[in-house]
């Protein structure tokens, strides 16, 4: 029995499909449907976090309904080649740090962030480690 | 003639005794006010979630003690939890208790840094920390009484935890019970009434809701500006719905406010070992067995708990070998430093310190 | 607005002065330490070198790999027995036999399995493994897939066993058997092995018992069963089929000198709901029964089996081999609480047999044609005596089932009619002494009727003792001991046990698996069943280790290494304050350790170089005694 | 005794009499006293911080420690001196002596007893107002001269500090001039048959917390705040030059207990002696008042001592100045009974009425 909330966010993202307790969405579509999911209550951005599947990156988002104590969770497919995903930075600023580390860690870029530099790693580092291709150059 | 002033750049660097651990803010100081605050991270940073995927499951519970070590059974939990769902391990009710007393104990004894070292970064030269480290040297005792270690537990596994109460604990665990609320009513009275912390606390690095919540902060970051969440309450795991005990909500988001939620939680904690301990059941298994090297079919879940700082949550993926495919933390003190920007600018030099410190982060979780 | 005008600091002030009044609390010295219990864990790891047999496994257990172990290539015998023969209820030398497999030898391995066991073919098919169950190797990553090596073992042997059978002279006494199931057909093995001459008396048109009618054909194939049987038919035993007896005490005026009951539990238990009389609710053993000799009623498309153990899952997937298209499995408790063998149970699941777990039935009935049963959910509450937890229903959470047929396989008892004049008890299951004799001298009883509905293999152990002690009574020794297998050198092993996890079971296509009653498991090769048998860690041998090393700095003191030993060689000593010094990489060793009693370090000689302890009491100066903490913390708080 | 004339013959007085044999004499006494206080204070201090935080203290080195405080005296002799390279090489060398000289010049003027005082100055207050004055300039010389942007922030944040306390300072001891009409302080001692504490509560008050400050002790230790600015004025300093200024903070600590205890408590007068004894007694008591002070509360932002300082003891000290000098010319000869209960209840009026003035914390919405 799917969550009412993914049956509208079907509807007005076409581009999502339900599976289970959590929605595939298409990564261009991913800040429209967050808006959407902003509107209906689910406004608290919880987590953010990306797994290396060798021919494509896998991101997975969850939200909060804090009222209604109810969770949401977004899932989107990014190729290898070009990792692209609109950032969320400007409407939550609490996705800033987790899309950085993303980034530092996984090299997936985030269009749109405004500051996307390595959080946690030295600018000179070259490679990202938590790859599943990641050989340790030093 | 005007006088020409002129900012600078101050490194409120790795070596600081008030950063709370390896940590680096660059402040850029216009006399005392903070114009612009750079949170500098990876000084921690061992990669936990890469050396995870080399280890087998089992052999990735002690890695997550090293995750936030100053609560570090709380690490545990939501790693345990999502192997636990994943390869469908059932656990025994007595083994939910004692999980959930060995937590709560762990609450405590993280509240108590974080508001000891408070006071500490206020200035009174460690005397209500040391007080308070009194108390948790008796925690500390306690635990070590159970698990052997006295920081990095590695005390719970899948379907259970790893080893039962020894007879002498829980009735040392009843009597600090009874001895603890004395202790904390002779912290309040150094607390809250006292003129100089009203003047450092009130008011102080004030933190909106809507803030809050746009920046996805939790814990008591969370609730002292007044949003009711806490997921032991909202989203109960294990068997919190069990208890009855209430979340204290700050009003105005400042720094008093974020102390004082955390003093009021720890009394909450009591609240909850004491039922706990009446409601757990008897009997000797405390794990249901589980292989060694446990192969999990594919799949992913992810699992969150209540940790003192905030909701840990573990996302967990498995490809039907005996290693996590992927396994990644969200870390409550990493986010909550997001809204160091929005608290600090425009604070002085000393508010802003205090500001920080009532964040109250590890950097183990931070750095990952 | 309250005026602040200094009260609140003076409150403070006061705290800091009780504090000074009640004087220094300080963390007091870890000697001083009072109620600590004496388990500590990872301080220091002390190992057992007579415990331990060199297998590795805390090596590949430890997280950071600080432990180094070094062992010698020959084993040595130690006498202990491996924990699956303790299990086994006919005690099969499974380590043993094992080992045989993985030297390449199966018909040794026949021989072995042979010696305490008369119808290995049928095991190696149905047996229940509780030995793989108490396999060592499954606390590490997998059981050792024992019973599956027995098939290969059998498939593949050249019957050299036979050549060192001894058969003992006749003895001139004849016995009646009452039953040709497993515990009947293990009897008659060993008392024509005694020189005794042995009737068996079967109702059946055809012998084995429960295997044949209790177990559908794709688990047992006839052949198979038919192959042990005939073993015991050429060694002379006479077989007497559609024979039902009403008063075995009869047979022995009629030149019998003893008599075995082994008569099985084929009575079927209803369903214990009203309206169970329906000739829709069709009892699983009868079922079952029906199917083998092909005269089972139609049970329809939709079929229900309620009851969770290994007569419900043959229920199910016969049923679904019937042509039933939606076959449905109700069990009261979960998933993990289910008696049934879980490999039966992932079998079901794949065969696309759906599972509804905490759901028991209320009632059934006939609403206008359509065959209804109305059911409850469940909820699990507190644990019972035997620690599983009861379920209790759930008010209000019916719902109802469209069923055409409902199989209740919920449990089974054994019928033993008075006129067998043996004293029964509550669930008419025949009362007997250690022995297997009833108090009727000369009468003695084994299998289901004693035990109740359980396995094959625990009904041969029963048969072997009632053998024994019969062939006790009729004049002989008692010893039905066989020594079958030629003995073979103890295997040498370089290093670690292999540690690929394999356990990788064929099965026939899809399509043959639904329709058909073909035998569902396919045999191994050679070399995937040596490389499972080479997984054994060989628990009754032992591999002396040569070079047992701790890297002191390298270990975290996580103690995952002392819970995966599977024989407690591994524990944490509580020597707590010297484990805080650096310590350089030790060689670990009990005795080492006990030999200096007041030095409690790993090396002795290390003393010297520990630097004086300023900050905590010297251990040889006497210890203040401890006054007693709690106590005296309560004293300051009430003062 | 009258006032000591200036003679210069030699030869006409006995030695002993000799003015600079006398004044050879008094300063080798005054430096002892001096030194011997100074190590006895860094003891006593680390010692009683500890009790009344519920730990030992130094218990190690000699009989309950005493010898710590010396052992680290040496201990930071021989430590290396660093100079950092791009520092003001003269100024990084002359802030400890500009610092530590004038504490020690301060004793020549007080009176150890009825007739033994190094010089009898008429003008001993103005002399005392004067050379503490230099000590600060000598702690923002060291701030600034270490090139260490810490010590830049902790030698302005002290200079600010010192100078805002003094007016305060000097204020309340022009009232006690006020009273006894003399400027010398054996004059002073003398005059106070009844301890000035009596006589002038609020003058006692407020130059005690205007002297706290001098000395930049809890609640106002914003110059050496270790939590923000980690070591304040000293951080670039090691061995020798540290030592002096840690003797700085330790040697003001005497210094000022001192003159609390000849201005307020009556110097050398005791019940039963007069002479050093009771002063040393005072001196003490004064010392560990200062100290639980210390073990109790937080220190204050910059700018709320600074707005402490101006908007509550100026005040407080003018009204207090203008209360003794109306008495004074109106009804100069009253008597003490009356005068005492008179001051003190004046003095709660003020503190009262004041108090209203000073509200921790900014504005909040709520009223807690």
């Amino acid at each position: 029995m799917t969550k009412k909330i993914y049956e509208e966010l079907q509807e007005n993202c076409e581009c999502a499909r339900i599976c289970g307790d959590y929605a595939e969405i298409v990564p261009d579509s991913l800040p429209d449907c967050a808006l959407f999911l902003k509107d209906n209550g689910y406004d608290y951005l919880d987590m953010i976090t990306a797994s290396d599947h060798i021919d494509e990156f896998i991101l997975t988002y969850t939200f909060k309904n804090l009222k209604d104590k109810d969770d949401v969770m977004l899932r989107a497919s990014v190729s290898r080649e070009n990792p692209e995903i609109p950032s969320l930075s400007n409407i939550w600023i609490g996705a800033d740090f987790q899309e950085r580390e993303l980034y530092d860690l996984m090299g997936i870029i985030f269009t749109g962030h405004n500051n996307l530099k390595r959080i946690v790693l030295w600018d000179g580092f070259e490679g990202h480690p938590q790859r599943k291709d990641y050989k340790n150059v030093a | 003639m005007s006088l020409r002033t002129e900012e600078f750049v101050v490194n409120v660097g790795p070596q600081h005794p008030s950063t709370h651990g390896v940590f680096r803010m660059r402040f850029t100081l216009d006399g005392e006010i903070v114009k612009d605050v750079e949170p500098i991270f990876g000084y921690l940073h061992r990669g936990v979630e890469k050396l995870m995927e080399m280890r087998t499951y089992k052999q990735g519970i002690p890695m997550t003690d090293r995750l936030d070590y100053v609560s570090a059974i709380n690490n545990n939990w939501p790693y345990v939890l999502a192997v636990e769902e994943l390869a469908g391990i059932s656990v025994p009710q007595r083994a939910e208790f004692m999980r959930v007393i060995m937590s709560e104990m762990q609450r405590i004894s993280s509240h108590i840094l974080a508001v000891g070292s408070q006071m500490n970064d206020m200035g009174s030269f460690y005397t209500v920390f040391m007080y308070m480290f009194r108390e948790r040297e008796k925690l500390t005792d306690l635990m070590e009484m159970v698990t052997g270690q006295r920081m990095m537990y590695n005390y719970m596994r899948f379907g259970g935890v790893s080893m039962d109460f020894p007879a002498e604990f829980v009735p040392q665990l009843k009597k600090f019970i009874k001895v603890f609320p004395k202790y904390m009513a002779e912290y309040e009275d150094m607390l809250y009434d006292n003129e100089i912390f009203l003047a450092r606390t009130k008011g102080v690095g004030c933190f909106k809701p809507e803030d809050a919540i746009n920046i996805s902060t939790s814990g008591p970051v969370l609730r002292s500006t007044g949003v009711d969440y806490d997921l032991r309450r909202d989203k109960p795991y294990s068997v919190y719905d069990k208890f009855e005990f209430d979340v204290p909500v700050g009003k105005n988001g400042d720094v008093y406010d974020r102390v004082w939620v955390r003093m009021e939680e720890m009394k909450q904690s009591v609240r909850i070992i004491e039922q706990a301990l009446d409601m757990m059941p008897g009997g000797n298994r405390f794990c249901s067995k589980v292989p060694v090297a446990l192969h999990i079919p594919e799949g992913f879940t992810y699992k969150e708990i209540e940790s003192p700082r905030g909701m840990l949550g573990c996302y967990l993926e498995s490809d039907g070998s005996d290693k996590p495919y992927r396994c990644h933390f969200r870390a409550p003190a990493f986010i909550n430093l997001t809204a160091l920007k929005t608290m600090l600018v425009g604070q002085k030099l000393a508010d802003a310190i205090i500001i920080f410190g009532s964040v109250d982060l590890s950097m183990g979780e931070v750095d990952r | 607005m309250t005026r602040h005008f200094g009260q609140g600091m003076l409150k403070g002030m006061k705290v800091t002065l009780k504090n000074l009044i009640r004087g220094p609390i300080t963390t007091q010295y870890p000697e001083q330490k009072l109620n600590l219990a004496k388990r500590e864990r990872g301080i220091s790891l002390v190992w057992d070198k007579d415990k331990c047999i060199g297998c590795y496994t805390c090596e590949s257990a430890c997280p950071h790999g600080s432990i180094h172990i070094e062992t010698e290539s020959t084993p040595v015998e130690t006498g202990n027995t491996a924990p699956c023969v303790k299990k086994c209820p006919a005690h099969v030398d499974a380590a043993k036999y094992v080992r045989a497999i993985g030297q390449g030898d199966p018909s040794e391995a026949v021989a072995i399995i042979r010696e305490r066991l008369p119808l290995p073919s049928v095991c190696a098919y149905i047996c229940a493994h509780p030995c793989e169950s108490a396999c060592s190797r499954g606390s590490i990553d997998a059981p050792v897939a024992i019973r599956k090596l027995k098939r290969y073992a059998i498939e593949n042997e050249d019957g050299s066993w036979m050549k060192n059978v001894k058969n003992k002279p006749a003895s001139g006494k004849a016995v009646a058997i009452i039953g040709a199931g497993p515990a009947g057909l293990t009897a008659a093995y060993y008392l024509l092995r005694a020189g005794h001459k042995v009737t068996i008396f079967e109702d059946l048109p055809k012998p084995g018992g429960m295997m044949l009618v209790g177990i559908p054909r794709y688990r047992l194939p006839e052949d198979i069963l038919m192959k042990d049987v005939k073993v015991i038919e050429d060694m002379g035993c006479e077989f007497k089929y559609n024979t039902r007896i009403e008063d075995p005490q009869a047979l022995l005026k009629q030149g019998y000198d003893a008599l075995l009951l082994a008569t099985g539990a084929h009575e079927a238990g209803g369903l214990g709901v009203p309206g169970e009389e329906d000739p829709r609710v069709y009892g699983g053993a009868y079922f079952l029964k029906d199917v083998t000799f092909g005269r089972n009623r139609p049970i329809g498309d939709r079929v229900v089996i309620v009851g969770g153990g290994n007569t419900a899952i043959d229920c199910c997937r016969t049923a679904l081999r019937l042509g039933a298209k939606d076959v449905r499995v109700l069990y009261r408790r979960t998933k993990s609480e289910m008696p049934a063998d879980p490999l039966e149970v992932e079998d079901a699941v794949d065969e696309g047999i759906k599972f509804q777990f905490l759901v028991s039935p209320v009632k059934v009935y006939d609403e206008n044609g359509q065959f209804k049963m109305e059911c409850q959910e469940m909820r699990l509450g507190a644990e019972d005596a035997s620690g599983r937890r009861r379920p209790e229903p759930i008010p209000g959470s019916n719902f109802v089932l469209d069923v055409d047929t409902v199989i209740p396989a919920t449990s089974q008892y054994p019928i033993v009619p008075d006129s067998f004049g043996v004293t029964k008890d509550r669930s008419s299951r025949i009362q007997v002494d250690k022995e297997m004799a009833t108090e009727v001298p000369g009468v003695y009883a084994a299998g289901d009727n004693v035990l109740g509905p359980a396995t094959v293999i625990e009904a041969v152990a029963q048969g072997r003792i009632a053998a024994s002690s019969i062939d006790k009574y009729l004049g002989g020794d008692g010893n039905i001991e066989e020594h079958l297998a030629k003995g073979l050198p103890l295997p040498e092993r370089e290093g670690a046990p292999s540690s690929e996890y394999l356990h990788k079971f064929e099965y026939i296509d899809e399509e043959r698996r639904h329709n058909t009653f073909d035998s569902v498991e396919l045999s191994w090769a050679k070399e995937v069943a040596e490389a499972e048998a080479n997984r054994c860690i060989r628990c009754d041998l032992k591999y002396p280790v040569t070079k047992y090393e701790l890297k002191g700095g390298q270990c975290i003191y996580c103690s995952l290494c002392v819970e995966s030993c599977p024989f407690d060689a591994l524990y944490a000593s509580n020597e707590y304050e010297r484990a805080t010094y650096t310590v350089k990489d030790q060689t670990l060793d009990k005795e080492y350790l006990g030999a200096a009693p007041k030095s409690s370090y790993f090396h002795p000689e290390l003393d010297e170089t520990l630097p004086e302890q300023t900050l905590l009491l010297n251990l040889d100066k006497d210890i203040p005694e401890p006054k007693e903490e709690a106590a005296e913390g309560e004293k300051k708080e009430a003062k | 005794m009258d006032d000591a004339v200036l003679v210069t013959t030699i030869g006409a007085t006995p030695w002993y009499e000799n003015f600079w044999v006398h004044l050879a004499i008094g300063a080798v006494v005054a430096i002892a006293f001096f030194f011997f206080f100074i190590v006895m204070y860094i003891w006593t201090e680390r010692r009683v911080i500890g009790l009344f935080q519920g730990r030992l203290g130094p218990n190690r080195v000699g009989p309950l420690g005493l010898i710590q405080s010396v052992a680290d005296v040496i201990k930071v002799m021989f430590k290396e001196d660093i100079v950092p390279d791009k520092s003001d090489k003269l100024l990084f060398w002359l802030a400890p002596f500009m610092a530590f000289v004038p504490v020690m010049m301060i004793l020549a003027v007080v009176p150890f007893s009825e007739n033994f005082q190094i010089v009898n100055l008429n003008v001993g207050i103005l002399y005392v107002l004067a050379v503490s004055a230099i000590s600060s300039i000598g702690v923002f010389m060291s701030g600034y001269a270490g090139n260490n942007k810490y010590g830049l922030i902790g030698g302005m944040r002290g200079l600010a500090q010192f100078i805002s306390y003094e007016i305060p300072l000097i204020l309340s001891l022009a009232s006690l001039v006020l009273i006894s009409n003399t400027f010398s302080v054996n004059g002073l001692v003398q005059a106070q048959t009844l301890p000035n504490i009596l006589m002038m509560p609020l003058a006692f008050v407020v130059y005690f917390v205007a002297s706290l400050a001098e000395i930049s002790r809890t609640p106002f230790d914003i110059v050496e705040c270790d939590s923000e600015i980690v070591a304040g004025f000293n951080i670039e300093y090691s061995s020798m030059k540290f030592a002096m200024l840690y003797l700085v903070e330790y040697g003001e600590a005497v210094v000022t207990s001192v003159l609390v205890a000849t201005l307020f408590l009556g110097g050398w007068h005791g019940f039963f002696i007069d002479g050093p004894i009771p002063l040393i007694i005072k001196m003490v008591l004064v010392f560990l008042f200062i100290l639980w002070i210390r073990a109790t509360l937080p220190r204050l932002r910059v700018d709320q001592s600074m707005g402490f300082c101006w908007k509550f003891l100026l005040p407080v000290a003018l009204v207090n100045l203008l209360f003794t000098a109306a008495r004074m010319t109106f009804f100069p000869d009253l008597s003490n009974w009356i005068v005492i209960p008179a001051s003190f209840v004046f003095t709660a009026i003020v503190i009262y009425l004041f108090a209203g003035l000073f509200k921790p914390g900014r504005k909040v919405a709520e009223n807690d």
